[in-house]
């Protein structure tokens, strides 16, 4: 049984169409990634999956369930953990204590009982030296971390990872990969969405190609990166 | 006859309480901004008619020509040089200044006119009424009536017809934007507030002339005015005028009933429609 | 882990003795220091005139109000000017049970703060339906028809209401025990039982503030109030913890304001659901004092006190300039006093901040033997 | 001859979170150039900071030699520089003849732009002018933006993303429009992802990452594989 399955799902903001009878399963375990251009609904897939937007038609099947109408909360409670394009730190807590949140709601346990998993959390994302500072004060890519290191904490069965790798320079692009590989054996399912290719093909076992809230193409990365197709479409030119 | 005639009185009442929202309706529509001062400004502009009135011995309606281009005066400088730097994401500053502010107003009103009741006298249009196949209406309420028809059919072709109400609406939807476009914001709200003071004006003047009023008499017609803002419908001006007419009617209703339930009667009708409607009749189709 | 990446992979050492810590020196040294204040406060009957006592019993009741309005704006972001609406709920259910039942005026006083938390549940129905501003004003409006209702209760003397019978107070539970223990005259023992009710509960209503900041529920409200989509997406329930701090809140003003009446003993509702002495005022002592902050309503409070007795025979006057005063702080000082103050010393004496000690990446880290 | 516009070192900020580091470039007159860079690069960010919407130190951006690194957007347009802003940012509430006017709004000046001319460049949107402009095609809504900006008959035109979320053929039809404000005499900044298009029209070229020029010349000069180490960084190699 997948543990996300997506039938016919679609949405639209007035004339402009972001989701258009979209389908297609994760398996427990597995990484998806996600490309396409700007504005091709990368986002807007996001939120349809952990409900910060309703459909309009299709439903939503996760772990087993139909959760097309539940809430964000909902879905994140049996086990949805998702990260933000733009990051959305709680400003005026603690980094720690933004991660605590994730831990005590999301994974519905005492502050005390996820105190320890939290911290550990920060040290893999490489947060422990920022941990008492406000969120307030991270850096871009720091707030990406944090993004990340919140939704793990959730202790989620699956994990939706949208842009987290832009902006990073080499090195800690390559400990990025190394943590959400990490995560994934562990055996979390991931979607990730990506524009930094290498980082996204080290992690993912299939692609999803999206343009015009459509899906193009799904398969293993280099079918789909030798597709013309998305070349053309996704760089603009023909590399 | 009687309950007809009820209903008729509500109706015109209504006029009144339509007046009193138009001014909140058009600044919340631009700037998002509930200005909880909106029925001591009322108050202030009815203080100010009466002066002008017995001052130089002048008509009311005389005395609210020329109280309207001061009380825009007054709403300008507010707007630009005090409300505006509370805009913004937070809804807390903006709040607690303007409920700051009517406390001043009151109270400074108070020590200018001192708490006794004021009544503006409109001379022998205070008692004049025209007859309808039996129904009696008070020229008063007619004129206040016709008076709200015509702010708000002018107030739309502002907003509709001209470059000011294209500035009004694009600022609105997006101030950034707005600002590459050319247009200053902060102009924009301080004309915006400018104008709803006119109207203002116009509330007072009826307010002033039709029952008492006193220093603190603001915020109960603060609450008459979102009372018509919230049953219309956020947006809608029109809706506002349908907003003070339920209001109105529910009042003259239930006074009918028992002189003591006036108040409570509009309230009421207020949570049905929350209850029942809480986007207001007629919303405005967008957001 | 077979590809190239993992020679990059930082270490995960495991980590040690992960300590997470609230309270600091400070905060230590300012609970005793808070501790002593409500043991010589509670011996003020005994020291102090009559006239200082109600003046105390006056700042203590505004300053419970005054964290409950703060708990609500500052941390739930429920900007409600209707507080009063539970303030004379509360006061009418005291008289209404001592007039009409017959209770003791002690045990109506809990009586009436659920009362007020029973008003509350529809209430909070409607008022929830309107967002942000419209909530501010929708809360007002079920203020007045609250004002309105009570109006219309004739046993307890309509629009112009009553007074508690002299033998109910006379024989307050407890008041026999004062006169017999201190010897204190009647009048005088029920100031003084009236004064100790404000003080427990102002001191309770901070202690439970407090506690909750610190909890796991607190900590969900301030992620709430950072960022409601985030919280929503990590799993907090916003609306439920709204609702709960919005009943709770109702709860304590209810009892506040039923404490506030017995010590008034004659009610009436223009008084009772006044919009300026149980919303306005309580509101210019939180933002004046520092708003979302559990210190600047006490501060608040106390600047309140000085300037009302300095300067309330100027009357209006004195409202104008409070009001403007209000306008500034909020203008120029948006965190209040408490946030001038906070922000030059970095004094905070009631942390709720969680300081994540300990590990083997912080033992270099300055704080000596207590972290 | 002096630039009609100079960066020089411009660093642009949100809250403590800087976006552009010490950024040169030079638009001369008639000329058009492109910025490429992939998503988050600090292009849109730059052109922010040109149109007034981020303010900067006055030195760091010149106009005509003037400083105006500081001016707010209303003032910015007023001297004949109007963006194209990325998303297309039409106003929902106006109709699509009355999102055009607005664009005059804070500059009437006599120039090749009117409503008529517009309408000429973009019959489409004649036919559709009592439209709210939300009910729009995607690229309807860009010929609508584009057309806005022009309503001021700006000497310099900033477009952010033209062809953000547009399918190919349309984004060909709105560079075909190009030509013709060229002609104009318009001096014009294009922000681009699409690098073929950017390299087609630009008469030069530069490309943006992490908030800092890595590559820049005519686009006859640059080579290929530069371009892509500049847009993506190392390690692309992945991609073949």
């Amino acid at each position: 049984m997948p543990i996300l399955e997506l039938t016919a799902v679609s949405k639209s903001f007035g004339a402009l169409v972001v989701a258009e009878n979209i389908g297609f399963s994760v398996e427990p375990g597995e990484a998806l990634g996600v490309i396409g251009p700007n504005g091709a609904g990368k986002s807007t897939l996001f939120n349809l999956i952990n409900g910060n937007l309703s459909v309009a038609g299709g439903t939503i099947r996760f772990d087993g369930r139909d959760v097309t109408h539940q809430l964000p909360m909902q879905r994140c409670l049996s086990g949805m953990g998702r990260t933000f394009q733009i990051p959305q730190p709680f400003e005026r807590l603690t980094v720690y204590e933004n991660i605590l949140v994730a831990g005590a709601f999301g994974a519905q346990a005492k502050e005390s009982e996820v105190a320890d998993l939290c911290a550990d959390i920060l040290v893999e994302t490489g947060m422990i030296a920022k941990a008492n500072m406000p969120a307030g004060s991270l850096t871009l890519l720091e707030r990406k971390r944090l993004e990340l290191a919140r939704a793990l904490a959730t202790q989620p069965k699956l994990l939706l990872l949208d842009e987290i790798a832009g902006g990073l320079t080499e090195g800690e692009c390559r400990q990025l990969v190394a943590t959400i590989k990490r995560v994934h054996q562990r055996g979390i399912a991931v979607i990730w969405i990506e524009h930094v290719l290498h980082a996204l093909t080290a992690v993912v076992e299939r692609i999803l190609v999206l343009n015009f809230g459509r899906v193009i193409g799904i398969g293993d990365p280099e079918t789909i990166m030798a597709s013309s197709e998305v070349r053309e479409i996704y760089l603009g030119m023909e590399v | 006859m009687s309950f007809i005639d009820t209903l008729l009185q509500g109706v015109l009442l209504g006029g009144l309480y339509a007046l009193f929202a138009a001014g909140l309706s058009l600044v919340f529509g631009i700037m998002r901004l509930v200005n909880l001062t909106h029925g001591d400004l009322i108050v202030l502009a009815a203080f100010l008619i009466l002066l002008i009135v017995s001052t130089f011995g002048l008509d009311p309606f005389l005395a609210a020509v020329i109280a309207a281009p001061l009380m825009f005066g007054i709403g300008w400088l507010l707007q630009y040089h005090l409300l505006n730097r509370t805009l913004g994401k937070d809804i807390l500053p903006p709040l607690l200044v303007t409920f700051g502010l009517s406390i001043v107003i009151q109270n400074g009103l108070l020590e200018g006119f001192t708490a006794d009741s004021r009544r503006i006298s409109a001379g022998a249009l205070e008692t004049a009424s025209v007859n309808f196949g039996g129904i009696n209406a008070g020229v008063m309420p007619l004129v206040t009536f016709a008076s709200a028809v015509l702010v708000i059919v002018a107030l739309n072709q502002l907003i509709y017809r001209t470059a000011l109400g294209r500035a009004f609406r694009a600022t609105s939807d997006d101030v950034v934007t707005a600002s590459l476009m050319g247009i200053r914001p902060n102009s924009i709200f301080a004309i915006a507030t400018g104008l709803a003071m006119m109207i203002v004006t116009v509330a007072a003047l009826y307010l002033g002339t039709r029952a008492n009023f006193d220093p603190t008499a603001g915020p109960t017609r603060l609450i008459y005015a979102f009372e018509a803002v919230i049953i219309g419908g956020l947006g809608s001006l029109w809706g506002t005028l349908a907003g003070g007419i339920i209001l109105g009617v529910a009042q003259t209703v239930g006074a009918a009933i028992n002189p003591e339930w006036q108040i409570l009667a509009g309230h009421i009708a207020f949570l049905l429609v929350l209850l029942l409607r809480p986007r207001g009749l007629f919303p405005r189709a967008v957001d | 882990m077979t590809t190239g990446f993992d020679t990059m992979t930082t270490e995960i050492e495991a980590p040690a003795d992960w300590r997470v810590e609230t309270r600091t020196k400070l905060s230590g040294i300012f609970a005793v220091v808070s501790l002593v204040a409500v043991v010589a406060l509670a011996a003020a009957p005994f020291l102090v005139s009559r006239g200082v006592v109600q003046d105390l019993f006056f700042i203590l009741t505004m300053l419970a109000l005054a964290q409950n309005w703060n708990l609500l704006a500052g941390y739930a972001g429920l900007i409600s000017v209707g507080q009063q609406l539970f303030v004379g709920c509360g006061a009418y259910a005291l008289f209404g049970l001592v007039i009409l039942a017959g209770l003791d005026p002690i045990l109506a006083i809990p009586l009436a703060g659920l009362f007020a938390m029973i008003v509350a549940a529809p209430t909070a129905f409607f008022a929830f339906r309107l967002y942000g501003p419209y909530f501010a004003i929708g809360t007002w409006v079920i203020a007045e028809v609250g004002r309105l209702l009570f109006a219309q209760w004739k046993m307890l003397g309509g629009g112009t209401g009553t007074s508690l019978p002299r033998e109910a107070t006379k024989e307050m539970l407890g008041l026999s025990l004062l006169q017999d223990w201190f010897g204190m005259r009647s009048s005088a023992a029920a100031d003084a039982l009236a004064y100790w009710l404000a003080l427990a509960l102002a001191a309770l209503t901070i202690g439970f503030v407090y506690k909750l900041l610190r909890s796991k529920q607190g900590l969900g409200l301030a992620a709430v109030r950072d960022n409601e989509t985030a919280a929503r997406a990590l799993g907090v329930d916003a609306r439920r913890l709204k609702t709960a701090i919005y009943l709770l809140t109702a709860f304590l003003t209810g009892i506040v304001g039923a404490l506030i009446y017995l010590q008034k003993a004659r009610i009436s509702p223009d008084a009772a659901f006044s919009l300026t002495d149980w919303t306005a005022y309580v509101v210019f002592i939180v933002v004046i004092g520092g708003i979302g902050t559990i210190e600047g309503p006490i501060l608040g409070v106390i600047v309140f006190f000085l300037l009302q007795n300095a300067f309330s025979s100027y009357g209006s006057w004195y409202l104008l300039a409070l009001g403007a005063l209000a306008i500034v702080t909020m203008l120029f000082a948006p965190r209040g006093l408490w946030g001038l103050i906070s922000d030059r010393t970095g004094w905070e004496l009631f942390p709720v901040r969680r300081l994540l000690k300990g590990g083997p990446h912080r033992q270099d880290d300055k704080g000596g033997p207590h972290g | 001859m002096r630039s009609l516009i100079e960066t020089h070192g411009l660093t642009a900020f949100y809250g403590d979170f800087q976006a552009v580091f010490g950024v040169d470039i030079r638009l001369d007159a008639g000329e058009t150039i492109a910025v490429i860079g992939a998503n988050g690069a600090g292009k849109s960010t730059l052109m922010r900071s040109i149109s007034g919407v981020i303010a900067n130190r006055p030195e760091m951006i010149l106009h005509r030699g003037e400083p105006i690194g500081a001016l707010a957007a209303p003032d910015v347009v007023r001297r004949g520089i109007a963006l194209v802003p990325e998303g297309r940012k039409l106003f929902p509430s106006l109709t699509v003849e009355e999102n055009l006017q607005v664009g005059a709004y804070g500059r009437k000046v006599d120039g090749p732009w009117t409503l008529e001319t517009i309408y000429g460049l973009f019959p489409i949107l004649k036919e559709r002018r009592r439209n709210p402009a939300t009910a729009l095609s995607g690229g309807q809504q860009q010929m609508v933006a584009i057309g806005r900006a022009l309503m001021s008959n700006p000497d310099i035109l900033l477009c952010d993303e033209l062809s953000l979320g547009l399918a190919p053929v349309i984004i060909k039809d709105i560079y075909a429009a190009f030509s013709k404000i060229r002609a104009t005499g318009a001096a014009i900044v294009i922000v681009e992802q699409d690098i073929a298009q950017a390299l087609k029209v630009a008469d030069r070229v530069y490309c943006m990452m992490e908030g800092r020029i890595t590559l820049s010349g005519r686009p006859a000069e640059l080579d290929r594989a530069d371009i892509h180490a500049a847009y993506f960084g190392a390690e692309t190699h992945e991609l073949h």
